[in-house]
């Protein structure tokens, strides 16, 4: 989409929706490393 | 659980309902004889909050015990003092003393005797909240009520009238220099202990009191002593009017011509107005309306450029003022608010500009170096003739040939053609503007009063008709042109509320457009 | 419920059957109104209050009540407070069946309950609170489910499936937390954006963190609350381990929340420093205030921290009830007494019985649900298979 | 008295063309958003209002709205103070009990159409939407009726139809959107106004004529343009004679756009993902790194006893062991002393 927002309101969804896949990538990302980060650990 | 929940909710409506509580009008606590006792102001800030005295209670209280004033207040040189129980405010605590004394004394020996009597105890007196609501009308001195005073004291203006000598610090009285109280007495007193230059507050108190009661005691007929008697409403509705009044003589002009004053009279451009101050003191009820400082002339303070005695307001504001009830155009304004004016002149913008045609109706005296007029009695001639001249011009209104009937062809789709009475309505607005010397003089050309509704056009027979200007509505390209159906609503409806009109009723459609017949 | 439940399938007819089943009727008498008559059927809703206790008791306070589970998780698995091990799956459980009825309450609020997927697989309104919201319950409920699977898994005996489960634990725990904090303060958040209704003493931008803290309170009292229940009527079901934690518990996690009531009440009363509000504390609705913070919250403070001191467990868990009153108390006053005050009283929001009447079916719902699972899986007990499984890892 | 589509269509391009060109430099650098450029909008004027109630009829009729239960030419029906409901997408309220006098004023109750909607921003499926005309739409086809719009207009606009069991909707008021204002067509009240109460145009040439209005006519009107800044701004404006809350319009609501109530508590939630979990297993470690610590210690603790009871065991038995040994000595003395003694007896009788 064009990112000409005329409303803050236009603005947020636009920014929102970007927020809301961040959020999963770092929910999954962070899981993730910390598996890997602590694999190495015994027990 | 649900216990819980019922509890609040009912707090919810608890809540409300006390909430609703607050606020409760007081409007049959309404007294005009409130008076608020502050006297320790002068002292500094107030320790409690002032007494709210109710002064026409005690007073009827002390007739019914046939007590009169002196139970109260001292009298000095025959005069009556409106302070209680002392002539002089000597001391706080002291004047403090006086009040709690002789107020609590009073009360308990009333109510010792088993008579219903006033409070004792601090808070009763000293009140945050007044109990009361005070209904008190300021008291005006009209001509009329001028008028039958100087009758009563047989033209003895001296009576009331007088001015001050600075240098003997005496009264005296001056021969035609009789001016409005309020030109020396100000809202507050110059000197609240000593007692020069009282406020017109205390003045007129204690002449006119004094004066009623004098003429009381004599057993004549005199003005009212109690504090609704002036202050109240309806009674001061029952003070006998004189009308018209008898012109009040002291060597007015009958006509001025209003003109640059000093020495800037050389640098005036404009006309000259000629003014009738006769016809004009009928209008105003009191000198001061236009008068407001004193009795001089506008010119000697107001002058082309401004002055400081004249708050630099310019001979141009002072005259065109629109906001000023002093300002020759701003009472005019005032005048075409009555309601049979505002018809019309609701429409007409107050802001706007005023064209060469509107000036000359009253800057119609050439300048002195045209006329070569100089002396005053020769410019009175010319001020008493020029509108004599200026009516012989014009002469009668023709109102001939104005078309009986106009249909309205719009909104034909829904509705039969609207038939507009238009001659009778013209002749209703004739009707309406008779006698009156403002808008006959105004209203004089012919087509003047046409362009009530016919605006924005130059008064002619046929006026351009209303769909030439008023098209279809919100075209950006004119924004501020209504279209025409709004044109002819707001115009019909806003003219028929504005004076009152009550058929057809504004929001009865078919009062004007016949239903349509299938 | 009486002593009798636990042993129902002797005899069923017992006081707390016949008032479940009587209630339960009624309930789904009601079902079927609001479903086949609409929302008017049965509530006094308006257009000037479009939310009623559904949302304001079912919604709000079922998540804060539900709040257990994430702080018992918290304490045990992420501050590794061991001795509170027996705590976990009740308060797991109570959380799981405090969701689910929950999202089970929004059906019978929302216009068109089929839609509810509709955020998430039709239409994202990301700017708004209640998008953030929906999700993070959506999310949590299966959180609460997976964290609860293992109890269920050993009940049916599915050794394999439940030691996956026990595996991520830890991770489901940590999403558990997030989500709660971010749904917990954003039930709160929902109320950020009408300024102009929501009276200002109990309206401020903290109230996000406001929520968010009085959860925790919530929480940590349910527990205290629920595990004193289940003592009485289920003490038959419990292990040595649970009998010996259980004052523990109640001791731990009441001398908490004393704490964290104090610090409740701090930031309430920054907040209303944060947004001049003294003087409103003079009104009626001042006055009502100060009876939620200090008639509820402060007290409950004060006797918590009593308890705490003194090892007076009656006296906690009768805090631990009146702290419950207070959380239920504040989400009213947020959602249906303090909003819309300005309305004249003609206006306001009464609920109707029917109202009421599903709310507590619900909530009936919930009790038979829980008195289900815990006479049946090892909720309040250790599955013998298990016994040692979890004492040498963190899992449960 | 529809205007010509053509012109209409003219506004319409106009406010294609600058949305394309129009403010993008200001909405692209800075976070301060003024609205779509050219956007329409209404001003009612309730000194030229006469309360007739053709604009009710009116909307009734253009949105095929249920009939009234009483109809539009009774007029008593304003005595009493209405709202909107799913039945009514605008109403007129009657204040004749303000001493005014111009007479009694009225107040038009309806959607205002924010520049920044509450609605919009509060809606999770995003069934609102502010169209770059002005009109604020809504879209029943995706709405679920959580009704959270109803909390958050702060105008109390949006209604519900609450009897309707499988299909119910938001009603309110949309500018006639679809139905005319597309078709180049006024909004139905707007064009039904006898005395033109509403001015239909371009916002900034609404506040064009408002301003110019109150500067000719300063005695009649409030100088005040109610929806200029109200909640950001509303593409609905009002000119009033009277102080707007003296007309049951609230004067208190602020100037702050509704998403912006919101912004900073949803930024927060990416926050809070990001740090909690660094939080929690920093928590975590620790606890279980102390854990381990004391578990050690533990076994540690354990060995040592054990091996101190032993050391204590040996020196046990070798005491035994000493012991024993002296009183074997004692015994082996004590028995060759007694022998002695015998045979030392012995020797003295056989000598006597």
């Amino acid at each position: 989409m064009d990112n000409i927002f005329f409303t803050l309101h236009e603005f947020l969804l636009h920014t929102e929706n970007f927020t809301y896949l961040l959020i999963v990538a770092t929910l999954v990302g962070i899981a993730g490393f910390w598996y890997f980060l602590t694999g190495g650990d015994e027990d | 659980m649900f216990v819980i929940l019922l509890i609040c909710a009912m707090g919810a409506l608890g809540i409300e309902a006390l909430s609703d509580l607050s606020d409760r009008t007081k409007s049959d606590l309404a007294r005009a004889d409130g008076i608020t006792i502050d006297a320790l102001a002068v002292f500094g800030d107030l320790e409690r909050p002032p007494v709210v005295f109710l002064h026409d209670l005690h007073t009827n209280a002390l007739e019914e015990k046939s007590k009169d004033c002196m139970t109260c207040h001292l009298s000095e040189n025959g005069r009556l003092s409106t302070r209680f129980k002392r002539l002089k405010d000597a001391g706080k605590q002291e004047v403090m003393d006086i009040y709690h004394a002789n107020c609590i004394e009073c009360h308990t020996e009333i109510s010792a005797a088993k008579e219903k009597s006033g409070p004792v105890v601090c808070g009763e007196c000293h009140r945050k909240k007044p109990t009361i609501l005070s209904s008190r009308v300021p008291m005006g001195f009209d001509k009329s009520l001028h008028y039958r005073h100087s009758r009563a004291l047989k033209k003895q203006c001296e009576r009331c009238h007088h001015e001050y000598d600075q240098k003997s610090k005496k009264l005296f009285y001056a021969k035609y220099k009789e001016g409005t109280c309020r030109y020396c007495h100000k809202k507050e007193s110059e000197d609240l202990i000593s007692e020069r230059r009282i406020s017109m507050r205390l003045a007129s108190h204690l002449s006119c009191i004094g004066c009623h009661r004098k003429t009381m005691a004599e057993n004549m007929f005199a003005g009212p002593i109690s504090c609704s008697g002036c202050h109240d409403l309806e009674q001061q509705q029952e003070i006998e009017k004189i009308d018209p009044v008898p012109r009040m003589r002291m060597k007015q002009p009958d006509f001025v011509l209003i003109k640059a004053g000093g020495k800037e009279s050389s640098g005036a451009r404009m006309n000259r107005v000629p003014f009738s101050h006769k016809s004009h003191e009928g209008y105003s009820d009191t000198c001061r309306g236009c008068h407001h400082k004193d009795l001089k002339s506008c010119l000697d303070c107001h002058t082309l450029s401004g002055s400081k005695e004249g708050n630099n307001v310019k001979l141009l504001q002072a005259m065109h003022e629109l906001d000023s009830e002093r300002s020759c155009l701003g009472c005019h304004e005032i005048k075409q608010r009555q309601e049979r004016c505002v018809g019309c002149h609701g429409f007409i913008s107050n802001r706007r500009k005023q064209g060469e045609p509107y000036c000359m109706k009253c800057h119609m005296a050439p300048t002195q170096e045209r006329t070569g007029v100089l002396t005053q009695t020769g410019e009175r001639e010319l001020a008493r003739m020029v509108p004599e001249i200026w009516w012989a011009i014009f002469g009668a209104r023709q109102v001939a040939d104005i078309p009986k009937k106009v249909v309205i062809k719009k909104l034909v789709d829904r509705y039969e053609p609207v038939e507009f009475p238009h001659r009778k309505v013209f002749r209703a607005l004739e009707k309406k503007i008779d006698g009156d010397k403002l808008a006959a003089y105004f209203h004089l050309e012919e087509g003047t009063l046409c362009q009530g509704c016919h605006h924005h056009t130059p008064a002619a027979k046929k006026p351009p008709r209303c769909g030439f200007c008023h098209g279809k509505p919100f075209d950006e390209k004119d924004l501020f042109q209504p279209g025409l159906k709004g044109a002819y609503h707001r115009q019909c409806i806003g003219c028929h509320d504005k004076m009152g009109i009550e058929k057809p009723v504004s929001v009865d459609c078919t009062g004007c457009h016949a239903e349509k017949k299938q | 419920m009486s002593q009798e439940a636990t042993t129902a399938n002797r005899s069923f007819i017992t006081p707390f059957n016949i008032i479940a089943s009587i209630i339960v009727l009624i309930g789904l008498f009601l079902t079927v109104r609001r479903f086949s008559g609409g929302l008017g059927a049965v509530t006094n809703l308006s257009d000037n209050n479009a939310w009623g206790i559904w949302i304001g008791f079912d919604l709000l306070t079922g998540v804060a009540l539900a709040a257990g589970g994430y702080v018992t998780a918290a304490a045990v698995y992420i501050f590794g407070m061991k001795k509170y091990h027996s705590a976990v799956r009740p308060a797991v459980l109570t959380g799981f069946l405090g969701y689910a009825l929950v999202v089970l309450a929004l059906h019978y609020d929302v216009g068109r309950p089929w839609r509810l997927p509709y955020p998430f697989v039709v239409q994202q309104g990301t700017t708004s609170v209640l998008f953030e919201v929906a999700a993070c319950v959506a999310l949590y409920l299966t959180v609460l489910f997976l964290e609860f699977s293992p109890a269920a898994l050993e009940w049916l005996g599915l050794k394999r499936a439940r030691n996956l489960a026990v595996k991520f634990t830890l991770v489901l725990v940590v999403f558990g937390i997030i989500l709660s904090t971010l749904h917990q303060s954003s039930l709160g958040a929902l109320f950020l954006i009408a300024p102009s209704k929501l009276h200002p003493l109990w309206y401020s931008s903290f109230i996000p963190i406001y929520f968010f803290v009085s959860s925790i309170i919530a929480g940590l009292s349910m527990v205290i609350f629920e595990s004193t229940l289940s003592y009485r009527f289920f003490s038959s079901k419990m292990d040595e381990t649970h009998l010996k934690e259980k004052d523990d518990i109640a001791l731990g996690f009441g001398k908490a929340a004393a704490y964290v009531i104090a610090g409740y009440i701090a930031i309430q009363i920054m907040g209303l420093g944060a947004d001049n509000d003294w003087h409103l504390l003079g009104s009626l609705y001042g006055l009502w205030y100060l009876v939620e913070l200090f008639g509820f919250f402060g007290v409950s403070c004060l006797l918590y921290a009593i308890g705490a001191r003194e090892k007076n467990l009656k006296l906690i868990r009768w805090t631990a009830a009146w702290t419950v009153l207070g959380v239920i108390m504040n989400r009213f006053n947020v959602s249906l007494i303090a909003f819309n005050w300005q309305l004249p009283s003609s206006d306001r929001y009464f609920p109707s019985w029917m109202e009421i009447g599903i709310s507590v079916f619900l909530v009936t719902l919930g009790l038979i649900a829980f008195r289900f699972i815990v006479t049946r899986m090892p909720i309040l007990y250790e599955h013998p298979d298990y016994r040692d499984a979890h004492r040498a890892k963190g899992g449960s | 008295m529809a205007i010509s589509r053509r012109k209409f269509l003219g506004w319409l391009t106009a406010t294609g063309l600058s949305s394309a060109f129009g403010k993008t430099a200001h909405a692209g650098t800075t976070k301060h958003f003024e609205g779509h450029p050219d956007s329409l909008g209404v001003l009612y004027d309730n000194t030229k209002c006469i309360g007739c109630r053709t604009c009710e009829a009116a909307c009734n009729r253009v949105n095929d709205l249920p009939p009234p239960d009483r109809p539009f030419d009774d007029l008593s029906v304003l005595d009493k103070k209405r709202r909107t409901d799913a039945k009514k997408y605008m109403i007129i309220n009657k204040y004749d009990h303000i001493r005014n006098p111009k007479g009694p004023l009225h107040a038009r109750i309806g959607c205002n159409h924010c520049l920044e909607p509450a609605c919009a921003s509060s809606c999770f499926v995003r069934a609102y939407t502010k169209t770059k005309e002005g009109a604020v739409t809504y879209d029943s086809s995706v709405c679920v009726g959580c009704r959270y719009c109803m909390i958050a207009c702060p105008f109390n606009i949006p209604t519900f139809e609450y009897d309707s069991a499988f299909t119910p909707r938001i009603r309110k008021c949309t500018m006639c959107y679809d139905t005319r204002l597309v078709k180049g067509e006024l909004p139905g009240c707007v064009e039904e106004c006898p005395t033109e109460s509403f001015t239909f145009g371009r916002r900034e040439d609404l506040f064009k004529i408002a301003h110019e209005r109150i500067r000719r006519y300063p005695r009649r009107y409030l100088d005040h343009i109610y929806g200029e800044n109200e909640m950001g701004g509303t593409s609905w404006l009002y000119l009033s004679g009277v102080a707007f809350k003296k007309i049951g319009m609230r004067e208190d609501l602020g100037v702050t756009p509704a998403p912006a109530l919101t912004a900073s508590a949803l930024a927060s939630v990416p926050m809070v993902v990001g740090t909690w979990p660094l939080l929690l297993m920093g928590i975590y470690a620790v606890s279980k790194r102390k854990e381990k610590i004391a578990t050690e210690e533990k076994e540690q603790a354990l060995a040592d006893t054990i091996a101190q009871a032993k050391a204590e065991a040996d020196l046990k038995i070798s005491e035994a062991w000493q012991k024993a040994e002296k009183e074997k000595e004692k015994a082996v003395e004590t028995a060759v002393r007694k022998a002695l003694e015998e045979a030392a007896e012995t020797e003295n009788e056989e000598s006597s």
